[in-house]
This record gives structure tokens, sequence and C-alpha cells, in this order.
């Protein structure tokens, strides 16, 4: 089951930067979260961390939907180009992702010597982190850009579920609270933004 | 004592014969009617009694420096080698001092030409110190192979050396040196392939253009000043690079010497008349030469080894 | 903290000397300075941090007051801004300076193991057990030389010294140099020890090359304190070869030969200190009647300036070297030991030292015909501009400051049993040897140490002359010659200033001579008549050689650094969108360097590792560039 | 106590929303308190715990501290005159206020943090509330740069939250939920089981922080936003919200030498020596002051860093200090050097009339000189016992003579940038056209309580409390 909802997270990641639609991309973010929130419920049951199912849900509730919604509402209300071209050709992308991947497998290989479990969900984590720094450098428009942002937290939210085996509740504030605070400023960047194209 | 004394008075005696000497073997070649060997005589004679023109451009330079031309190269004499047996001689001193003190003796030369504001004395002096400059490590450099092949550095010990024991093994480097020393000689003396000291010509004149603004008494110090010059080095000459006869009686001793110095002012007046004199910025060839003798010399000396 | 043991309390004997008579010349320069508080601070402190360089007893003293000499020394520089070439000028010396601290810095952060405050004994032992003592030596050499100007760190004195007020020149090229000196003697005696063989044949090379470089841009220049600042040059080359010299001499185990030729090292230190600060404040003289630094304007100036003027030429004949002055006697020493080599076994090194004989006796005849030019142009003849025609003797405080110059090269002349004294007990402390009654066993000579080496004697020579002179000159007097006052001869034209030889044209056999090293910069301009060839109305020659190492090694680091710039900022430039990829990169390889070099190497996954990285950054980077 | 650290920042932070017309005075004012708390700190017994195993003052964090906190209190001392020389709306003041008081209190929070969470919460505050400290200066290239940061910053801090997390997998085995405190992390370094995740973990942290200095590749971007901002909040920049990052990367680097001293060093010794490289040759291109003085911040910066990595923790500090006082110090003196035009370098420092004029220009080329690290200046010091680390860990190296030499590369780097600030001086003193210029009291006074400190921070005192940071 865990393998498998990461299987999903990586593949929804991945699907995201093939995209060339803004509604589409934010789908697959949306997604994206869906699979980590069950991730984090799964893993919370397993391992009894009610914490984490907590943090699941509110994965789910926020990112999976709520934010998907804001920003499409924003979108819609600025009317933001729907058409995203990636700046990296395709083709490229096709060389370089499994290159990342096998990768970040190959970099995490001596953790797994060391120790028993959870090196490769570091493994995804750490591509997971690349692909979302890849979804950023794609696009030049700010709506990807937030995405890839977004996409970040949740590679973080992954590891931290993954590989640690549970945080401490600090943490997990500590994500929320970044979240937060970077929605507030990227509306308010947007409006700003706004105001600068009407001048 | 007596006898050094002696022997420098009488350097200073004969000095002003070699010059006329060579001037009467040159006119005689060239089927002129020779000058007397005494002209040297004359001419003091007849400048220590004119009146001197200072120019009004001069500085107090004029009136001190002839003397100071003069003084380092009569002190020079007293550190020759000696030229008969049994002579007092300044051991010590060595081929720098006595560099050293010609090229007093010229430092005063140059300045004094700079002092009458005449374009002449400046291209006389700039053209000395060409050539004094490029002189200057041959002299050193010839002078230090001798002292090693004699087995010191002071110059008259090293004649008694060479003497007493001529270093056969080093005939090679010897004769290099004699070679670079003689060029110098010529070099330093201002006679034919490098400097003409009968012309008058701006093109060609180095000594005679920075003592144009000279008359009297003043010039009469530095022409003496340079017929002694050529003593020093002829007898240096003489005592190095002809070393034997010190051995004799003294008169003969004196005698053999005299002789080696109207040998060796035959040989340059004999030079003279052969060659043309060279443009002068050939001069630094000639010098060229000079210093990888000296260079060769030394070497040569080295690697046949001790 | 402080040290004062021989060698300190020597250079500190050694700066007081040099400070002194400076004393009274800055005070008489004073009134012609305009920031008078600012000057005096930095002076002073400019002094006080010479003397703490050479009394300091650890790594860290060392290094603060050699900073501070160098900070201050740059703002003196800058006390007076005549033009740009001022600016720049302090700017390029500052950075030298700093280029030379840079490796002091290396060089006692390694013998020191980093703690700073260790004495010189400690760090010997530090020192003897570090696997590399050459790259030692190699920093001290570069740290050292660019302060002192030895080859091819030497290029900023001919720009420094002019710019500075002259009291200042006096002092920077008197003094500092020799506070590197010092550097010399301590690092290589108190914190190396033992040496080898190629380190002193390193510096005599460096000081051969020195000297001649030195005195061949002496005698192309015609800014007169920039051909003394060439001069400097030249002497720290010579005391290079005694240096070298004594360098070989020891690891040659030739004990008193060494201590012979370090005596004549330090011996020329103190002379060119005394003759160079002298010619400077005779320079400064000049420059402040008559305004301007370009020998080419001077002229005549003996009759309005006859103090200055002979001091002058008392330091003139002292540094060309010529007998019976203090310059030619320490020259004499250092021959004397070049010449000690003919008693080593090394052969190749015994074919090689001759080469520096040659050099440092071609440097001789050199200096001699440039003195000649220096004396000759500036204070003989007519006035060559109207500057030198106004010109009058100095203020008395200038002219104390440089009677009292010319005393110590006086003393150092008449006084040399005393002197050699002091450099053999500061020798002794440094190499348990003392030669000093080998060098003199009586006051009237001085003796070669080296096997059937030669004998001087200064105090015979100097009478000898001063003897036969008077009787010439009384027998001059005694004839009662009558004298005529008359225009010099000019080929029957009147004699006008300028006709007069000038400074260009006295150099210029020797510059033709050495053109493949000067490259000069040639400017001839004839304004012709009717379009004949030979008849001009107006023409002008000027002639601006460019220094070979300035040209190669300088411009071209600028020039490199300039390209490098270029392409560093064009990298930086990359757009805003770029970070992001930036970032990505860099992550990349941070990671990629760990998983390597970190936990385990191959090669191949190096080689397939970095093909990745080359993609990702060509994809990211460079290829999104259209 | 941390009601007392917290309090001056909440004060203004209330303040700030009201209307009250002597708002402009009482603010600067309550800035002021900002620094007796952080005096007391300073003379507390310590370690002392503010809030359990949370926020702990050791003495490193005790000397931050008061370090920021002379910083920010002269930066609002001199912030009041600053409508005097750029133009500046009055709401702009009490927002400033608003995102300092908030940037303060991230600072406080990550300054004394023990806990790697609580650290790099503290941390995201204070670059959140920077983001708007840039948009005070109502400009579109503000508003641009301000952007920039956001997007960069927040890379960087999810970097270095990631590696953060990272480090915790590897010590969650041996320490549990310990595992979050940097000073039981520093007694277990060495049971770490997988010292490889954890290395991982640490390159990205540090990774992140060295973004956010602006090391390489990072160079220009901190460069351009402090052009961007009003320069009291580049003063702040380079001043305050660096020391908190510095901080952190203390922390975790002491952490990681424990793990692996080579692999630290060797990691910090590569980056840094690229960044200097790169920001040499830009400084070596510079032409305005913001941009020489910010390049020359992360230029030190990076040299901290490094002799931080290479054990050299005296001369880290006292750099570290030195740099402190003298980058807000040179920022704050921009506004006046730049009174004549942003570009003009040439004259910038002449034209100084009066006494306060005088002492104005007498200081500022004094902080100009210091910070090219000649001898007064505390940078001489702190350079020369940081190489001197340097060295040390060399000679443990095997491979020495490369060490060497890529110190000696450093340091020609470093002469180029000393090379590029000497022309600058000289051409400010020296060159151009004088023209008169203001120079207000309370600038002056920043400025002498800057100098004051640094010649606190040379007293044998201070260097003996130095010493004593471990």
């Amino acid at each position: 089951m865990t393998s498998f909802l990461i299987g999903l997270f990586i593949a929804t990641l991945i699907v995201a930067l093939f995209t060339m639609r803004l509604y589409r991309l934010i789908l697959w973010y949306s997604l994206n979260s869906l699979s980590l929130a069950l991730l984090a419920i799964t893993i919370g049951y397993s391992i009894n961390d009610n914490t984490m199912i907590l943090s699941g849900f509110l994965t789910l509730v926020l990112k999976a939907i709520l934010i998907p919604y804001i920003l499409k509402k924003v979108s819609v209300k600025f009317g933001l180009s729907r058409q995203i071209k990636p700046n990296v050709q395709i083709h490229y992308s096709i060389m370089l992702i499994p290159a990342l991947l096998v990768f970040t497998f190959y970099l995490a290989e001596p953790i797994t010597n060391m120790m028993v479990s959870n090196a490769n969900y570091v493994a995804i984590s750490i591509s997971a982190l690349f692909l979302s720094l890849l979804l950023m450098i794609e696009h030049k428009n700010i709506a990807p850009k937030i995405i890839g942002f977004l996409t970040i937290e949740n590679s973080l939210f992954l590891l931290g579920t993954t590989a640690t085996g549970g945080m401490p509740m600090l943490i997990e504030l500590g994500i929320f609270f970044d979240l937060l605070m970077a929605i507030v400023i990227i509306n308010l960047l947007f409006h700003q933004e706004e105001e600068e194209g009407l001048e | 004592m007596i006898l050094y004394t002696t022997t420098i008075i009488l350097m200073i005696v004969i000095a002003p014969l070699l010059p006329s000497f060579m001037k009467m073997v040159k006119m005689t070649l060239l089927y002129k009617k020779p000058i007397s060997i005494f002209q040297g005589y004359r001419d003091f004679s007849k400048l220590l009694s004119k009146e001197i023109i200072v120019s009004k451009e001069t500085s107090s330079i004029t009136s001190m420096a002839p003397f100071l031309v003069l003084s380092p190269l009569i002190l020079t004499l007293f550190f020759l080698p000696p030229i008969v047996k049994g002579e007092y001689f300044v051991s010590f001193i060595d081929a720098f001092t006595i560099t050293g003190l010609i090229s007093l003796s010229t430092f005063f030369l140059m300045i004094l030409g700079l002092d009458s504001a005449s374009s002449f004395g400046g291209l006389g002096s700039s053209r000395e110190a060409f050539i004094s400059a490029l002189a200057e490590p041959a002299m050193i450099l010839t002078v230090f192979s001798v002292s090693l092949m004699a087995d010191n550095l002071g110059v008259g010990q090293a004649s008694i050396n060479l003497n007493n024991h001529f270093p056969f093994e080093h005939m090679a480097s010897f004769i290099f040196a004699g070679i670079s020393f003689f060029i110098l000689l010529i070099a330093e003396n201002g006679r034919i392939p490098v400097d003409n000291p009968e012309t008058h010509l701006e093109l060609t004149m180095v000594h005679e253009a920075m003592i144009l603004d000279l008359s009297g008494f003043y010039l009469m110090l530095i022409e003496s000043a340079s017929s002694i010059k050529f003593m020093i080095f002829s007898s240096m000459f003489a005592s190095l690079f002809m070393p034997f006869g010190l051995h004799l009686p003294i008169i003969l001793g004196v005698l053999v010497f005299i002789l080696k110095l109207f040998f060796i002012a035959l040989l340059v007046a004999l030079l003279e008349v052969n060659t043309a004199k060279l443009r002068l910025f050939k001069i630094p060839n000639l010098l060229g030469i000079a210093i990888v003798f000296a260079f060769l010399s030394l070497i040569t000396f080295y690697v046949l080894g001790v | 903290m402080f040290l004062f043991d021989n060698l300190s309390i020597l250079f500190l004997f050694l700066i007081i000397l040099g400070v002194v008579p400076n004393l009274f010349y800055s005070f008489g320069y004073l009134p012609h300075i305009r920031r008078k508080a600012y000057y005096l601070i930095h002076y002073f402190a400019f002094i006080i941090s010479m003397m703490g360089v050479v009394i300091a007893g650890n790594a860290l003293v060392f290094l603060f007051f050699w900073e501070l000499m160098s900070l201050t020394s740059w703002q003196l520089i800058l006390t007076q801004i005549e033009d740009k070439s001022t600016i720049k000028a302090a700017r390029f010396y500052f950075f030298m300076t700093h280029f030379g601290f840079m490796f002091l810095l290396l060089f006692f952060l390694i013998v020191t193991n980093g703690d700073l405050d260790i004495s010189f004994a400690q760090m010997k032992v530090i020192t003897s057990n570090f696997a590399y003592p050459t790259l030692l030596f190699f920093f001290v050499v570069l740290g050292l030389a660019s302060k002192a100007g030895a080859v091819p760190m030497h290029v900023w004195l001919p720009y420094a010294h002019p710019a500075a007020p002259s009291p200042v020149s006096a002092l920077m090229s008197g003094i500092m140099l020799k506070v590197a000196i010092y550097g010399f003697f301590r690092f290589m005696f108190d914190i190396f020890g033992v040496w080898q063989l190629e380190w002193g044949i390193f510096i005599l090379i460096m000081g051969a090359i020195s000297s001649l470089v030195g005195v061949l841009y002496a005698l192309s220049e015609h800014d007169i304190k920039a051909l003394l600042a060439n001069h400097s040059i030249e002497n720290i080359g010579i005391i290079f070869i005694g240096f070298g010299m004594g360098m070989i001499f020891s690891s040659l185990k030739l004990p008193a030969l060494s201590a012979f030729a370090f005596i004549a090292a330090l011996f020329h230190t103190f002379n060119h200190m005394s003759f160079k600060s002298l010619l400077f404040m005779g320079a400064g003289s000049v420059l402040h009647e008559t305004s301007t630094k370009n020998m080419e304007k001077y002229g005549g100036l003996i009759k309005a300036m006859p103090i200055t003027a002979f001091t002058f030429l008392l330091a003139s004949i002292s540094i060309s070297a010529l007998p019976p002055t203090n310059g030619f006697l320490s020259e004499w020493m250092i021959f004397q030991s070049l010449l000690g080599s003919a008693n080593i076994d090394n052969i190749s090194l015994k074919l090689a030292i001759p080469f520096s004989i040659f050099a440092l006796a071609l440097t001789g005849g050199l200096a001699i015909a440039c003195f000649v030019k220096v004396f000759g142009i500036t204070f003989l003849g007519l006035h060559r501009s109207t500057n030198a025609k106004h010109a009058h003797e100095v203020n008395i405080l200038m002219k104390i400051g440089m009677i009292l110059m010319s005393l110590v090269v006086v003393s150092l002349m008449l006084f040399t049993p005393f002197y050699i004294k002091l450099f053999d007990s500061t020798i002794n402390a440094l190499m348990n040897i003392s030669i000093y009654d080998k060098i003199i066993p009586n006051i009237w000579s001085l003796h070669s140490i080296s096997n059937n080496g030669g004998v001087v004697s200064p105090l015979i020579l100097l009478a000898g002359l001063v003897v036969l002179t008077l009787i010439l000159y009384i027998f001059y007097k005694s004839l009662n010659i009558k004298h005529r006052i008359f225009h010099t001869w000019a080929c029957g034209y009147n004699t006008s200033p300028v006709t007069q030889y000038s400074a260009t044209g006295f150099a210029g056999p020797i510059r033709r001579f050495f053109t493949w090293l000067y490259d000069p910069d040639i400017h001839f301009e004839k304004e012709v008549i009717l379009g004949h060839k030979t008849k001009f109305v107006d023409a002008r020659f000027s002639v601006h050689v460019r220094p070979l190492f300035e040209r190669s090694l300088y411009q071209s680091s600028i020039k490199l650094t300039n390209k490098i710039s270029y392409y560093v900022y064009r990298l930086a430039h990359f757009e805003q969108s770029r970070y992001a990829a930036m970032i990505f990169n860099m992550l990349l390889s941070v990671l990629f360097s760990y998983r390597i070099f970190v936990h385990e190497f191959s090669w191949a996954t190096l080689v397939l590792e970095s093909v990745v990285m080359i993609i990702s950054v060509k994809v990211l980077l460079v290829g999104g560039k259209e | 106590m941390i009601y007392l650290l917290l309090l001056p920042a909440i004060i203004m932070l209330i303040l700030s929303f009201s209307n009250i017309e002597k708002s402009k005075y009482i603010l600067p004012v309550t800035s002021l308190l900002i620094l007796f708390p952080s005096i007391k700190l300073f003379f507390l017994p310590r370690p002392y715990s503010v809030i359990g195993k949370y926020l702990v003052a050791d003495d490193l964090s005790a000397y931050i501290m008061l370090v920021s906190s002379i910083v920010a209190i002269c930066v609002t001392l001199a912030m009041s005159t600053l409508g005097l020389h750029v133009k500046i709306s009055k709401k702009a003041y009490s927002r400033f206020y608003r995102f300092f008081a908030i940037f303060w209190i991230g600072l406080t929070l990550s300054i004394l943090a023990n806990n790697m969470g609580l650290y790099w919460i503290g941390l995201e505050t204070a670059t959140l509330s920077t983001v708007y400290m840039i948009k005070t200066n109502n400009t579109a290239m503000a508003r641009k740069e301000a952007w920039n940061y956001m997007i960069v910053g927040a890379i960087a801090i999810s970097l270095i939250l990631f590696g953060i997390i990272l480090i915790y997998a590897s010590a969650k085995p041996i320490l549990g939920e310990d595992a979050m405190i940097f000073s039981s992390l520093l007694e277990h370094a060495k049971e770490i089981k997988s010292p490889f995740l954890f290395e991982i973990g640490f390159a990205i942290t540090t990774l992140g922080m060295f973004i956010k200095m602006g090391f390489f590749p990072m160079n220009l971007w901190l460069a351009n936003i402090e052009r961007a901002s009003f320069y009291p909040v580049a003063a702040l920049f380079s001043g305050i919200l660096e020391s908190a990052v510095m901080i952190g990367f203390f922390r975790f680097s002491k952490i990681a030498q424990a793990v692996d001293l080579l692999h630290v060093f060797i990691f910090v010794f590569i980056y840094t020596i690229l960044t200097i490289f790169i920001v040499s040759f830009l400084i070596y291109r510079a032409k305005d002051f913001m941009r020489l003085f910010s390049l020359s911040g992360v230029e030190h910066m990076a040299l901290i860093a490094l002799f931080w990595a290479s054990g050299g923790i005296f001369a880290a500090l006292l750099h570290f200090g030195a740099h402190a006082f003298l980058k807000p110090a040179l920022f704050l003196s921009t506004g006046i050097l730049e009174s004549s035009g942003k570009y003009k370098i040439a004259g910038a420092l002449r034209g100084y009339r009066g006494i306060k004029g005088k002492i104005f220009y007498f200081l500022t080329a004094l902080f100009l000189l210091s910070i090219v690290s000649l001898p007064p200046s505390p940078m001489f010091f702190s350079e020369l016992y940081g190489f001197a680390a340097m060295v040390n860990i060399a000679k443990l190296h095997q491979h020495l003579l490369l060490m060497i030499g890529a110190i000696i590369i450093l340091l020609i780097l470093l002469s180029i940038i000393f090379y590029k600030f000497i022309e600058i001086y000289q051409s400010m003193k020296y060159e151009g056209k004088e023209e008169t210029k203001v120079v207000y009291g309370n600038e002056v006074l920043a400025l002498i309580i800057f100098a004051i400190s640094l010649m606190v921070l040379l007293t044998p005192w201070s260097f003996e409390f130095l010493r004593g940071v471990s």
C-alpha cells in the first residue's frame, strides 16, 4: 500500500512536469497531495501515530482540496493564461527525469547499507524535491512556479512521514505555517503584479 | 722606497713621450714629416704659460674637476706593479680599486664635459659614458682572470708571481686575457678604432669633445691625465702580459720596461694606421669581443682547473 | 613581544641614522605641504612602524607593524595629489605591498602552526620539521622581495617613490626597503637556520638581474625621482648578490667567507640608506625649487643651490661606487666575496659566478654613466627652463638635513672599521663566527677573507687623493695664472640652453644598444619647410621606454583579470528565472560530490555522473537560452 | 526572560498599527529597548535556559544576540532621518517597524533556539518579514526584487527544512525525539548509525543556508535585493539576518564536524573558494556602493564560514562581530555617500563640513579601510587567526601542497578585492568634484556606536570571551 502510494505520488509529479494546461496542473497537484495524505494516514495507522493521521487529514483538506480550489479561483479572477508551455523541451526532460531518479537511488544506496529501512523513501523524497525544482525551472509564468513551490512542500512532507516515521508535531506545524504564509504572500504578490499591470 | 719614488717620477716623466711617439710613428708611416718625440713636453710648457679662458656658462666644477681628473690617475701610478727587482710596491691593490680610480677620473671628466653648456661637451660625455660603462666589466673580468693565474688578487704581487713562475698550463687563458686587455687599452685611451684623438670632428670625437672649452693650465692637466692614463694601461700590460725582465739588474730592468712601453705604443700606432675608426654604435661589438675574451679566459682557467 | 638582539639593534641604529637627518629635512619641507597634520601623523606613525618591525619579537607584532608600515606609507604617498598618476601610483604600491604581505602571512602561519605569539626560536623548531622548506623559502622571497623591490616585484618603485613627498621618498627608499632586508636576515637565520644551495643561487641570480635591470631602466628615465627609485632596485640587487653569496658559502660550509659576504651585504645596506636618502633629499630640494620632476627642465642649478649640488655630488660619487667612498667599499667587499668563489669545489657554480661578476661590473659602469647624467643635466650647464632660472637654495632646515646626511655618508667612509665591527658582532651573534680581526687587522686596511684576497685601504686612498689634489692645486696657485671670462664656444653662434645636451640625448647611445630591453616608444615630430627633409623650423623628439616586466607580468595579468571578470560578470548576470535552475544544478553537484568523494570513489561513476551533470547544466542553464 | 526578549517587538508591532501622530518618535525609542534583554542575557550565567530545552542561551547565542541588537538599534537610529535622503512615505515608516518587530521575534527565536525546528521557524519568520521590508521602498524594482527574494528564499528555506528532516531521520534511531535538539545531537554525533544520511542532510541544509547568504551561484541576487531596498533595510539584511543564518551554520557544522571533520572542511572550502572567486571578480567590476558592499558582505560571510569550518572558532566569531558592525555601518553611510548620485563613486568622501561631517567622513573612511582588513581593524586579526586555522587543518591533511595552493588562490582572490577597495577609496577621497553633503546627528551617533563596538571587540577582554566560546 505504502509503495503504491509513493509510486502514485511520484507519478503525479512527473506527469505534472509534462502538463501544458494550468487547470490540469492544479489537478495533478491536488492528486499529488491526495496521495500524500493517504500515505500519511496509512503509515499513521500502521505505526499507531495519531498525530500523523491527523496531519494526513489536514493535508487532505488543505492541500488536496482547499489550496487547489483557491488557486483555481485566483487564476480565474486574474485571468491567468491557461496555456503554460514548459521552457525546457520535452525531449530533454525525457532524458533528465529518469537520470534524476536513477541518481537519487544511487545516492541513497549507502543509506540502505547502513540502515535497515526507509532508504528508498529518502531517495524518492529527494527526487521529488528535484522534480519540484524542475517544475519551477520549467515555467516562466508565476502560477506553475507557485505549484512547484507547493510540491516542494509536499516532498518535504513525504520525507517527514516516510523517512522518519513521524516527526514531532512542531515541524508539521511549521510546514503548515510556512504554507499559509506562502499563500498569503503569493496572493499579495499577485495583487501587486496586478496593480503594476494596471498602471 | 727611493726606488719606488723614482720609478713613479720616471713614469710621470716618460708619460708624454708615448703619445708623441705614436704620433711620430704614424706620421712616418703616412709619409709625413714626423713631429719630434718631445712634442708633448713642448705642448705642456706652452699651456703652462698661457692664460686660462673660463667660460661664462660654467660653474665651480670647471675649476675643480681638472685636478680631480688628474689626481686619481697619479694615485694609480703608486699602485702599479713594480718594474724592477726589489722595488717597493703596494702589494694589495686589486683590479677593482684600479678600475675604480680610473673611473673616478673619468667621472670628473664627464662632468666637466657637461659643465660648459656646449653641445660638444654633452656629446663627448655621453659617448664616453657609453664606452667606459661597457669597458668596466671587461676590465674587471680580465684582471681578475690574470690575478687568478698569478695566484694573487693584488696586481703588484700578481705581476711578481707571473715573473717568478709563469703558468704555462694556463697559456690559452692568458692569451685571451691579453687580447681582452689590449682592446681595453685602446678603448679606454681613445685610440683609433674607438676614438680618434687627432680630429675635432663632431661625428667621431669623444675625448676631445669633452675638453673643447678648456684652455691653459686646465687643458694641461687634462692632457697630462690622458697621457698618464695611457701610461697606466701600457705599464699594466707590460707587467702583467709581458712578464719578464723583472729579475734583470736595475738599470737594465728599467730599460727593458721602457722598451716594452714603446713596443706597446708601436703596436697601437701600427693598429691605428691600419684600421678605420669604428662607428659609435659598432664600438660595443669591439668591447663585446673584449668581454667575451675575458669570460673565455676565466672559464678556460676554471675548466682546465687547479 | 619585542626582541632586542644584535640584529634588531643594528637595524634600529640604521633607522635612527636615516631618520634624524630626515626629521630636519622634513620640517624644512613642511611649509610646502598643505595637509600638515595629516602628513605629520602618518610620518611619525610610519617611522614608528618601521621601528616596530625590526624589534618585533613574534609573528603577530611583526605582521601588525609590517602592515601598518604599508598603510602609513601609502597614506603618505597620497599627501599631495598632483595628478591622477599619483593616485594610481599609490594604489599600485599599496596593492603590491599587500600582495607581498599575503605571502609573509602564509609563511608565518605555517611556521607558527597558527599560534602567532610564539618566539622565533620556537618557529625554528616547527620549520625544521616542515616537509617543504623550499616552499617556505619562496613565500619569504615573494613576501619580502616585493617590499624590497627586487626583480620581478620591483615595478612599483618607479611609480611610488616619485609620487611621495621627498622626505617620504627618502625614508621609503632609504629605510623601508632595508626593513625588508632585515626580514631576510631575520628569517634566514632565526627561522630557517640552515638552507639549501639552490636558495642562495636563486637569491644571487635575482640580485644580479635586479641590479642590471634597475640601472638600465634608471638610465632611460627622465623623471629624477623615478630614476633614483630605479637605482634603489639596482642597489637592492647588489645587496642580494652579497646575501646570496653568503647563503651559498654557508651551505657549502665555508663560514668565514659566508660571514664576509653577509657583512658586505649589511655594509651595502647601510651605505645605500645613507646615499639614497641624501640623493632623494637633493632631488626633493631641486623638485621643490623648480616644481618639476622632469630632468630636461633643470640645468645650471649648481650656481643657485651650491649646498644641494655638492651634497648631491658626494652621494653620486658614492652610489657610483667610486673610490674612496663608502659605496665603493661595500661593492668592493661584494666583489671580493664573489671572487672567493675561486675556492669552492662545485665547478658549475664556479662557472656561473663570473656572470654575477659581470653583472655587478656592468652595473657599476652604467651607474657611473647614469649619475653623470643626473648630476650633469640637473646641476650643470644653462637653465633649461624658466623654472630652473628662478631656483634658490632651500631653507636652513632642509640644508641641515642634507648636510647631516652627507655626514653620515662621510662617517661610513671614514669609520669603516667601526661599522664593520658592528656588522661583525651581529653576524657573530647569528653565525657564531667573528672575522673582524681578519677583515681589519689594522685600521688602515680592509682585507678580503678568501685566499690571496685583495686588500683595500680607504683611508690611504682618501689621503692620497687629497694630498695629490692639494699638491696640484698649490702648484697651480703658485703659477698665478691669469683668467679671462668668455662665452663657451658654440661654432660661432651664441651659446643657448636649447643647444645643450639633453638627458634623453645623453642616454641615447646606451638606449640604442639596449633597444631590445627598452622597446622604446619614439615620437619624432618636425615641422619642415616647403617639403625639404632637412630644413625645419621646429622639431620635437621624445622617447618613452616600455618596461619589459611591467608589460609581460603586470599588464598581462591585469588583462587576464579583466577577461575573467567579464566572463564572471556575464555568468552572474543570468536572468532571474535561472536562479531556480542554478540551485537545482548546485544541489545536484553537491549531492553528487558527497556520494562520490565521501562515500566510495570509483572513476567510472565519476565520469558517468559528470556526464549527467553536464547534461543537466546544458539543459537547464545553457539550453534554455534562446 | 522570554517576555523581556519579545516585549519590545510586541510593543512595536502593536504601536505600528495605531495612527498616533507621535509614533514616528515612539517607535525608534521602543526599538532601543531591544538592547537591554540582550545585555542582561549576556551577563546571566550560561548556558541559561530561556524556555526549557527549546530556547537556550549559551556563549555563542548570547554573543550573537548582543551583536545583533546593537546593530538593530543603530539601524533604527539611522532610520529616522531616512526621509531626508530619499523619498519615503509616512506609512512606510510604520510598516517598516511592523515587519521589523516580526523580524525581531523570528530572529530571537532562531538565535536562541536549541531545537532545529524552532530555529527553522524563526528563520522563516525573519525571511518572510524581510520580504515586506524590501517592499517598504515602493518602486517597481523593489517589488520585483521582493518577489525574487521570496522565490529564492522560499526554496532555500525548504532546502534547509529538507536537510533538517534528513538529519533528524539519521539521528532518530539513537535519540528518538531528542534528535531535534542541537546539544544532544552534538553529544551523540559519533554514534549516528548512518553518517552518510546525516551528511546528505547536512549538505542540503548548508546549501540552503549558503543560498540564503548569497554564496555561489546566488551572488548578484542578494546584491540586487539590497540595491533595491532602502539602505537601513540592507543594513539589517547584512548585519542581522545573515547572522541568524550564520548561527545555524555554526551549530549544524559543529555537529557535522563531530561526525567527520574533514568532509565538512573540504565541502565548505571548495564552496567558499568558488564563491569568493565569483565575488572577487564581481567586486572588481562593481560600480555602485550598495552592490559593492553587499558583495563584500558575501565575501566576508564566506570567510566566516570557512574559518569556522576549519576550526578557527575564535577567528570566525571575531570576523563575524567585525562584519556585523562594519557592514551595516557602511550600508547606513551609503545613504549619505550616494546623496550626489547613485553611481558617483568619485568624490563621495569629499565635501563634509562641520564637526558632524568631519566625524562622518573620518569614520566612514576608517570603516572602508577596515573591511579590507588593514591593521587596526578586528578583521586584520580575525583573518590572521582564520588563515592560521586553515593552514593548521591543512597540515593534518595528506594533500598539504594542494591545500596551500588553494589557500594562495584564496589570498590572491582576496587581494583582487583589496585592490578594488583601495581604488574606490582613493577615488572617493581624491577624485571627482566636491559637493557639500548634509549629515545628521543621529547617523553620526549610529556610526559612533558602531565604532565603539568595534573598539570593544578589540579589547583583550572580548578576545578572551571569544576564545572561551566553543
